[in-house]
């Protein structure tokens, strides 16, 4: 059943050196709180998952704590480059950057398998790309029935997942709702999860949209308002489109960002970046 | 009309392409500007779906990201990301894909993935492919909407991230690919269609007060153009009040 | 676009003899109404595909209109045997009844394969099992990555789905909720989709649980108040169980069903049976 | 103990068998009664899970269909039946499947197709698979519930349904299966369980004033026995009000 944790006592508990962590939000609900204790703890040599990696990847990246990233679409939405991703994968700083790269539809796919506790799956996909030559997690299948090619890819199986929702009951069990992208699948597929909420309430009323985690299925609940600032938590908080606007002149220097992670990460238990 | 810039002409002209669309599958920029200006002009009833799970999304002010709060408030339905791709895209039900591209060749193959800065550095990274390949080859047919430069519209790409019509006509068929492909690409200096022999892209129209060559020495291949090179219509007051309140807003 | 149409226009439109009809309904908004309009109209020649064909394909299949049921669990849920269904399978009566015989898990999968535009699907499924070797539309994969060795199975595309649900709007936009069962996935397997309607309402407000089919994907909507009974539609109705418990006796007998789908369905324009 | 039916004695031996269980996928019949019954005695937190698509339902009465209304509106989350087939059952994340069968061998394979009936008269058809041969596959672990009779417990099945042990012990692991497989099958006359040899089904229990010679003579195998039959401990008065407050409801 879930334990309900402080969450540096999740993410100490939950996340290890080396481990294969997905940190799931197609702009909405992404688990920066979470991200910034993992760089507080210094939890390194890790490898990444998400398919949009976004300023939260960015900080870790440019922490020098992560040495493979598998994902579909590395940039700062509707603003440009991921500096700090950019940097490590030209110039291998802090350290190089492993990549396994696919389609959206690829990386859905690949959850989709690890949350059926299915080897690969199957999709019609990177056909006529330059993307399957530059993989080993993606094959082709031929139907058994007609004789078609597709693609395959392997499936997704992270150590952990980390998602940021609206709502946890005592028990353990969440809800979020509004686009709920992956998150789903990414916690199914994983080994352990680690839920951050808004807020724990004494019962979950279902909503429009809702997307509920029963609790047998969650390890790790913490309690964290605000913590997908700057991204935003529909019926909670709007996107923080400045912060992402601010996020690139910072990025793009290493010095600012080594000073913007001291100040506002590590030396703040991530007051500012609230 | 009233002056309007460049970027006005190509967003403007972009809505327009969407005439007989009934549904549209948005790239976040460019793309999700002239799909949401259509919906303000020519199109009304234009479903438009975003890859973060939206469905029939009504935003009023333009969505800096894919993902921004309204496009699921004013939804249909939002669905999750792989029901999107395996039902809603993959299946070939919706009608146009609309994207935009780092480099483009003259098949109107697309790279989003690096740019090679010759032999003492390394590539210039770029985000990758989103859901842009599957976009390319499942929807009825693709609209690519880009800046005209040497810099985009390249003689060969360092990588292919999403098909066009791969080295020419007959290619999509031999790939098994479900939607037609790339029919137009609308930049800031006028439209490229494919040839209907052999899919190359050639210049079909100009916007006003541009000049054929000038789009040739924007074009970083020997740019042709169909035996008429039209002009394009400019601006109506409506359609660019339309794009001023929507990219204010 | 949607068409509003009444049901015996929308029938005789979008269901023809030799038509494969999918009419879907995991107990809960199973679609009778538009059942007894088939019988009403002769429809026959029909191949039906259900997971779980319940008292509304015992009718069509008693009825003789049936050549083939592609199904998972033929039983009256909670009572016993649908006799037509048995006697067609043992007796030929009134005609013979081809098979293609499934799991649930294999019949879901061959509706999302349908849904998904791909030619088949891939399960951890009918291992050991003597199903495999009765059906063609059951084989084997290998997984590229793993080599591990996996069932897969054909698609369903159906010609026609037929789902009931709680509402639509005027634009044919359709919600339902409670328990949905399959019929996202069957509806869009479909090449054209009818669904009949408690009521038709100005605006859908999103509901919890809510499934909505956008218009442009539903061929015809029918305005149908009870259309799912004896089966029920949560927020306004509750399942006849005695209806189920009654059918029983009336379909072990030749004589009895044929009374009963005459004075029921035939003559009577169905408002008995509602 | 007050009196009480071998139907009773099978219901409440089946719910005790949930003692360990924290989530039971649960088929229609004795094995949604059993599971309920555990909710109301021995295991209030059990999560019940119906292929209907409810995920952790508490119906306040039993009931008649695997997707009557009290499932979804008392489920923690209901979700699609496709979702519950693939993301749920076949991953393996569930401890306890829960089956009625028509036919039984003694390694616990399970018929529900057809019933030959001799070469004069064409089989006895059964309602088929369900979600049966995937719950017997994927759950942890798998329990029947099925009244004794040499009708039900064959010698040879005339169609493998869902799989127990197959011919014994290993076929499990050969076949790549996930669970353990069946563990328990609970009658009105006892219960048998796996031998850890050879994992063909022994009686190791019977129900008070059961011999093991009735349920010999009711066994369509020569029914073994462990070394030692134990008896089932009577059912208690909360058991039977419990049971009997459910049915009547």
């Amino acid at each position: 059943m879930t334990e309900i944790r402080t969450l540096p006592e999740a993410v100490a508990e939950l996340i290890h050196d080396g481990d294969t962590v997905a940190m799931e939000g197609f702009t909405h609900l992404i688990p920066f709180a979470a991200g910034h204790e993992i760089i507080r703890q210094g939890i390194t040599d890790l490898t990444l998952i998400r398919m949009t990696p976004d300023v939260i990847y960015d900080q870790l990246i440019g922490a020098g704590l992560v040495k493979k990233l598998i994902f579909s679409w590395g940039g700062n939405p509707g603003v440009g480059s991921l500096h700090r991703f950019r940097d490590a994968v030209e110039n291998g700083w802090p350290r190089p950057l492993e990549l396994d790269e696919h389609s959206h539809a690829g990386m859905a796919n690949r959850y989709v398998a690890g949350a059926s506790g299915l080897p690969f799956a199957v999709l019609r996909g990177y056909r006529g790309t330059d993307l399957a030559g530059r993989s080993d997690t993606i094959s082709t299948v031929t139907c058994p029935f007609t004789g078609e090619e597709l693609a395959a890819v392997a499936a997704l199986n992270p150590d952990v997942t980390v998602i940021h929702a609206q709502q946890a009951d005592r028990d353990g069990n969440v809800q979020m709702w509004g686009l709920t992208g992956v998150q789903k699948e990414a916690a199914l597929a994983a080994e352990r999860v680690l839920v951050t909420v808004e807020e724990i309430v004494d019962e979950l009323s279902p909503r429009p949209g809702g997307v509920v985690l029963p609790g047998w299925v969650v390890t790790a609940v913490a309690r964290v308002p605000g913590g997908a600032h700057p991204s935003y938590t529909a019926g909670y908080s709007v996107r923080d489109n400045d912060f992402y606007q601010a996020w690139d002149p910072i990025s793009r220097d290493r010095d600012k960002f080594t000073a913007w992670v001291q100040a506002n990460i590590l030396a703040s238990e991530g007051v500012l970046s609230r | 009309m009233s002056d309007c810039t460049p970027d006005e002409l190509m967003t403007v002209n972009a809505a327009r392409a969407l005439a007989g669309a009934r549904t549209c599958f948005v790239g976040i920029g460019l793309p999700s500007t002239a799909a949401n200006l259509a919906r303000h002009t020519i199109r009304p009833d234009l479903v438009l779906i975003y890859e973060s799970g939206a469905l029939g999304a009504k935003p009023t002010r333009l969505p800096l990201s894919i993902g921004d709060g309204e496009l699921a408030e004013t939804a249909d339905a939002v669905v999750s990301v792989p029901e999107m791709f395996n039902y809603w895209l993959q299946t070939g039900r919706i009608d146009v894909g609309f994207l935009g591209a780092a480099q483009l060749d003259r098949f109107a193959n697309i790279n989003t993935t690096f740019v090679d800065r010759g032999p003492d550095r390394p590539p210039s990274r770029l985000p990758g492919a989103g859901g842009a390949p599957e976009i390319a080859a499942n929807c009825g047919e693709v609209l690519i909407v880009l800046r005209h430069s040497t810099r985009n519209f390249v003689d060969k790409l360092h990588f292919i991230t999403s098909i066009g019509h791969g080295s020419g006509r007959g290619d999509r068929e031999r790939l098994g690919l479900r939607g037609r492909g790339p029919v137009a690409v609308i930049t800031d200096l006028g439209i490229l269609r494919p040839d209907p022999e052999t899919s190359e892209f050639v210049l079909t129209d100009v916007h006003p007060g541009v000049t054929v060559d000038r789009a040739r020495a924007a074009t970083g291949w020997p740019l042709r153009t169909a035996g008429h090179v039209g002009t394009t219509e400019p601006p109506s007051d409506h359609e660019l009040a339309a794009l001023r309140a929507l990219t204010a807003a």
